[in-house]
């Protein structure tokens, strides 16, 4: 594993907030407190937390949605600049987003939607649009007939095949996946987490997985960051995670976790 | 846990399954449907196109030119003039059907001047925030803060009044009010997944603004202008009642109605101002019928 | 012993924009004094709407088109509006999913607690006062006495879903429906939340009916269990026969849908499909076009919910077939 | 709260020195020149030219203006009428009075119709009683007020003569208060008609959003009767989007007053403009539209406030809420 896809240095994003009498003093919010990692192409770190940890905060940060306030963020090793080269690093990561219903704009049909990036990015020369449009519906298992349908008549499910296929689009080797299951039924996260895994074999994509879902998240990832109040409190394989945590804030959220094993009751046992 | 690894592996599932989705209307139908559940509204869509149609085709249609002075001097609705003529001896009648021209294109004009101006300032005010919010937000209080309509009289009585100068002073000074409403929008779709999709997918400014974020406000925009309408239609009339809105010989409904201000013309002569105050008033009502119908058929939120 | 709640062969529709639509049909269980049953399903299942038809809050186009819901004998499908107000929250209480819009802005949590007291026991407003403040101490609230003047706005979602739980159970009600109580929270305060409602349930000697999707909190707070799919529903019975030896196809493919604690990487088996939108049209089994073990005969006849046997009940023809596979 | 409150006081102070500076522009668009305007036309024509220049009228614009200002909060002296040489101050304040009491009884009076007819209407949605109400309220707001004031003139003073049809009081008469009431009936009844009609349907639709809310269903849960959930619950959360009412009336029930106060005669600010158009006494119209906006700017603090009052996060996260 020579150089790291993705190096995060000691990333801080803070929000300045209003408080005080006339609201002059301002004090910050510390969302993402001095996080670093990296994550090596091919591979899934999943990022665990619970609301308002800065999971989400941080994925966004990487991908520049959010401001970076300190820190650095590299990308195959070279410093990511998103306001001069927007354009080019977005063929080298997308995002997936948590709620279904907010992520399709809700005025174009699945056909447009797709087709956009397409063209905006002339990935793909102009008369191979609706073949390539087709081939990325199929490519997260929804046919053609979608094209000329609006986001209003898809399931939740659906519309989260649609953004993966739009984050596909422009041939991304890093996918931010933001807590893209929590909104869905647990037979349905399964169909989505099987098409991530799938889609990771076939493209050699790597996932940075955010997700509050301990179960999703040691399914999907090889690794596992936890996150707790804007820093990172512990990383390691999924395996030394959820075997033997070492950090206080890892064993309660796993302690905490109802094991679906009407035999091993561990919430009501222990106080 | 074996049963389950057995007992599943006879039959391989996987996600390349095709999926089926649920048969919902299409969304024109759903409009439609929701729309025609409004009967009013239904009714005063038929209205409006029949006096669209008069003001249209009013040289067609009215048996005098409203200027004409003929013969008949204030009398009542008679086989010569369905609706009496005026102490001059014009006829209501084509009075009243060139006058619903005025009106209309008031109402149009004005709401689309204030719509132009509005939606840009807001759409710019609500994507950008900051100091340009500030700024833009400062100047719509400060419009809002002088009573609409005796700013407009100040306004016309100094720029002179007259149609054209009061279909741009209602849209000059009627932008705040659209300008508030699609800031609001903006700020709330900023906010969705799918403009910060835009955004990671590497779309240009514009392209976020005037492909994604400014359609997704032409429904409350619609909305708002139909009332926009109306109230442009009532603020006219009202200036034409005053004397500083359409000035005569032209006919509007408002000043036909300003005539009935003296008590003779009141009690002995209805026929000279019942039938505009009726015209404006069926106007304004179906057009108001229509803004609350098209409000429940673009909800987004009643989708069922 | 006569069970406290029974629920005969309830269908419940609502007049909408497309005519009336039936969200639950022929819905039968039973749930025993003391007892913890969960009814466990997807969105869409008519889990939520069987439990706001028995508390009658299905709001004006909802109604219960047949069937009884009999709690100590009575039928709350029947009796008077003033007659059900006398019951809620003093024999039956319910708590909901959202903390965080279930209480109401401009008054203080004092007022709301107060209100539930002295609706059903004749205290003094002082006394109200005074039993309020021991119920937010008991549900784990601290400073009781700076809470209660205070608004639901400067309360957490745990703080708030522990007044809802103080407001519920503080007439002491016989059964309590939980409608998704911990969906909302975070993992560690939902382990909390369980452990609070456990133990005050047992201390009140309360029944529990609690609503949820997660097969995991089922496994640690259920004695018994209804699997709903599509309005109805598909499967009854102990919560250790449901994990051990499921008799239905569909809560075999929930449980295959966990990812499993233990590290066999075992691959998810997902239910490929989604629920179909006619399911209430359908003439044969509603889950036929997702089942693996369905045949003609279960698309073209409706299932009834059978007893396999020691009141394990199941909604399926081919229910042997997971029998024979055998146990573990 | 107090940090609220001086809060909305210093947005107010941008705004109304905008509200200042267009004004003093149309002034300046005006025709006519701005020494009969500022100053008094009493004085002989050498004390004049000096006042002009202790105006610094021949100064550069933004100076003019300073002075003006200047002159404006010091002094409260908004020049004098082109046409009757009053000081335009003085005019204003003499004919504050009759429109203050026709708007502000038309407020009252509007709303105490409109918002129980509101809440009746969303709680009874659909039912009949709910349509008529939506329908009266589409014609209070379709009607033009002038109309709707020849009609009333016509059927209650013409043909019934029960009633007045303009002034404050019988010519020559007393004017005492009964009289007054006499007079107001018609005017009234036009503006109440207007602010029921754009309200009715307002306080519908805030009522039908609150009544889908979850703390109801909580509330009818713990066993409370409809009644009580809506007149405790749903009415106290009403309040909020009822309280803005007041600031949003204001400023349209200056613009009903003036047509009001031309078909009845009403000696009120309506006519005042009306009649410095007539004579196109500027100064007098300039010192009107201030007036009026401040008026405006005052009534939407005062909504402010009362929504401080109302909305105890509001109440609360000014002072340093509990976190």
């Amino acid at each position: 594993m020579d150089t790291p896809l993705l190096t995060v240095k000691n990333v801080k994003t803070y929000y300045p907030v209003k408080t005080g009498f006339m609201n002059l003093q301002t004090s910050y919010v510390r969302a993402v407190d001095d996080v670093s990692f990296e994550i090596y192409e091919g591979e899934t770190l999943g990022l665990v937390g619970e609301s308002g940890c800065g999971k989400s905060t941080l994925g966004r940060t990487i991908i520049g949605l959010e401001p970076l306030t300190d820190g650095e963020i590299l990308f195959d090793g070279k410093p990511m600049n998103f306001r001069t080269d927007r354009v080019s690093l977005s063929k080298q990561i997308q995002i997936v987003f948590q709620d279904p219903y907010s992520s399709l704009n809700p005025r174009l049909t699945i056909g447009d939607l797709l087709a956009e990036p397409l063209t905006v990015h002339n990935i793909v020369p102009r008369n191979e649009i609706q073949q390539e449009v087709t081939r990325l519906l199929q490519l997260v298992g929804l046919s053609e007939t979608a094209k000329a349908r609006y986001p209003h008549e898809f399931s939740g499910g659906q519309r989260q095949r649609i953004g993966i296929a739009r984050a596909l689009a422009l041939r991304p080797r890093l996918i931010i996946c933001d807590e893209p299951v929590s909104a869905l039924d647990v037979s349905i996260q399964a169909q989505i987490m099987n098409l991530f895994k799938q889609l990771q074999r076939e493209l050699g994509l790597t996932y940075l997985f955010i997700a509050h879902g301990l179960g999703a998240v040691k399914y999907i990832s090889d690794r596992i960051a936890v996150m707790y109040a804007g820093k990172i409190v512990e990383m390691g394989t999924a395996e030394q995670i959820f075997k033997n945590p070492q950090h206080e804030y890892t064993k309660k959220l796993l302690g905490a976790y109802p094991i679906p094993d009407p035999t091993k009751r561990s919430i009501l046992t222990q106080q | 846990m074996s049963l389950f690894k057995r007992y599943f592996n006879k039959k391989k599932y996987d996600a390349e399954h095709t999926v089926t989705w649920s048969e919902d209307m299409p969304s024109k139908g759903l409009f439609l449907k929701r729309f025609k559940r409004h009967k009013l509204a239904v009714i005063g869509f038929f209205y409006l196109a029949i006096i669209l149609l008069c003001a249209i085709f009013a040289p067609l249609l009215a048996p005098y030119n409203p200027n004409e002075i003929t013969d008949a001097f204030g009398e009542g609705p008679s086989m010569a003039h369905w609706l009496g003529t005026d102490d001059i001896g014009r006829d209501i009648l084509s009075r009243v059907l060139y006058a619903a021209r005025v009106s209309l294109s008031v109402g149009v004009g004005a709401v689309a001047i204030a719509a132009a101006i509005g939606a840009v300032l807001g759409l710019i005010a609500g994507y950008f925030g900051g100091i340009i919010d500030g700024i833009i937000m400062r100047i719509t209080d400060v419009f809002m803060s002088f009573p609409y309509i005796m700013f407009i009289l100040v306004v016309a009585s100094i720029v002179g009044p007259g149609l054209t100068n009061i279909i741009i002073i209602l849209g000059v000074l009627g932008w705040p009010g659209i300008a508030r409403l699609v800031r609001g929008n903006v700020l709330a779709i900023k906010q969705s997944d799918y403009v910060k999709a835009g955004i990671a997918l590497g779309y240009s400014t514009p392209r976020i603004l005037f492909k994604h974020i400014l359609p997704n406000t032409i429904a409350p925009i619609l909305i708002y202008a139909t009332s926009g309408v109306a109230g442009a239609i009532l603020d006219e009339a009202a200036l034409s009642f005053l004397g500083l809105g359409v000035q005569p010989p032209d006919a509007s409904w408002g000043n036909m109605l300003s005539s009935a201000q003296s008590i003779t013309i009141l009690t002995d002569q209805p026929w000279l101002w019942i039938p505009p105050g009726i015209f404006i008033l069926l106007t304004v009502l179906s057009i108001n019928y229509i803004g609350d119908a098209l409000r429940d058929a673009l909800d987004p939120r009643n989708v069922k | 012993m006569e069970s406290l709640l029974s629920v005969k062969h309830v269908t419940t529709a609502f007049d909408t924009e497309h005519g009336k639509v039936i969200s639950t049909s022929d819905v039968s269980f039973d749930v025993k004094h003391g007892e913890t049953l969960a009814i466990v399903g997807e969105s869409g299942s008519g889990k939520s709407v069987t439990a706001l038809s028995i508390m009658r809050l299905l709001g004006k186009n909802g109604h219960v088109e047949e069937g009884e819901i009999l709690l100590n004998g009575i039928d709350l499908a029947q009796v008077s509006d003033h007659e059900m107000q006398k019951l809620r929250g003093n024999d039956v209480s319910m708590i909901f999913q959202e903390p965080m819009t279930a209480l109401n802005p401009v008054l203080t949590i004092g007022y709301q607690l107060v209100e539930a007291i002295r609706l059903h026991i004749p205290l003094e407003k002082k006394a109200a006062k005074k039993l309020a403040i021991e119920m937010l101490d008991k549900v784990g609230i601290p400073q009781a006495e700076r809470v209660i003047k205070q608004f639901p706005f400067a309360l957490s979602g745990g703080m708030r879903q522990r007044v809802m739980i103080a407001m519920a159970l503080v007439c002491k009600p016989k059964l309590l429906i939980a409608d998704e109580p911990t969906t909302a929270l975070d993992v560690t305060v939902q382990a909390q939340i369980i452990r609070l409602l456990h133990s005050l349930c047992q201390e009140y000697g309360t029944a529990v009916m609690l609503i949820t999707h997660d097969l995991g909190v089922v496994a640690e707070m259920a004695d018994r269990v209804v699997v709903m799919y599509a309005g109805q529903v598909v499967e009854t019975t102990d919560v250790y026969t449901l994990f051990e030896q499921p008799l239905h196809p569909y809560t075999v493919g929930l449980l295959n849908s966990i990812p499993s604690m233990d590290f066999d990487n075992k691959e998810l088996q997902a239910i490929p499909g989604s629920i179909p939108a006619n399911y209430n049209q359908l003439p044969g089994c509603r889950f036929a076009n997702r089942c693996p073990l369905a045949t003609e005969h279960c698309k073209t006849n409706k299932p009834e919910l059978t007893d396999t046997g020691s009141g394990h009940l199941t909604r399926c023809f081919e229910w042997r077939q997971l029998q024979q596979g055998g146990n573990a | 709260m107090f940090g609220y409150i001086l809060r909305r006081l210093l947005i107010a102070i941008p705004v109304l020195f905008g509200v200042t500076v267009i004004n003093f522009i149309i002034m300046r668009m005006a025709p006519g020149n701005p020494i009969d305007m500022l100053v008094s036309p009493k004085l002989p024509d050498a004390a004049r030219e000096a006042k002009a220049i202790e105006l610094g009228l021949n100064d550069p614009v933004y100076l003019q203006y300073w002075n003006w200002l200047k002159n404006l909060v010091m002094h409260g002296d908004l020049g004098y009428s082109m046409y009757t040489s009053e000081p335009v101050v003085s005019m204003i304040l003499e004919r504050m009075g009759p429109t203050l009491i026709l708007m502000g009884t038309a407020l009252v009076l509007g709303l105490l119709i409109a918002i129980p007819l509101g809440i009746l209407s969303a709680t009874k949605q659909y039912s009949k009683l709910d349509y008529i109400f939506v329908t009266g309220s589409f014609l209070g707001i379709s009607i033009p007020n002038f109309f709707l004031g020849l009609i009333l003139v016509y059927v209650f003073a013409v043909q019934l003569s029960w009633l007045p049809s303009g002034g404050m009081k019988e010519v020559g008469g007393d004017g005492g208060f009964g009289t007054l009431l006499v007079h107001m009936i018609l005017p009234i009844i036009v503006l109440v008609a207007n602010v029921a009609g754009r309200n009715i349907r307002y306080v519908r639709s805030s009522m039908l959003e609150i009544l889908g809310q979850d703390y109801l269903r909580t509330a009818r849960a713990k066993g409370l009767k409809e009644l009580f959930v809506v007149n405790r619950h749903a009415l106290r959360n009403a309040l909020i989007p009822i309280v803005t009412i007041i600031g949003l009336e204001i400023p349209i029930l200056f613009g009903g007053a003036v047509v009001i106060e031309q078909i009845f005669s009403w000696p009120g600010i309506g006519q005042l403009t009306l009649s410095s158009i007539m004579n196109r006494d500027y100064s007098t119209l300039m010192g009107l539209n201030l007036v009026a906006a401040f008026v405006v700017i005052a009534a939407n603090i005062l909504t402010d406030i009362v929504y401080a009052f109302v909305d105890p996060r509001i109440r609360k996260s000014y002072v340093g809420g509990a976190k």
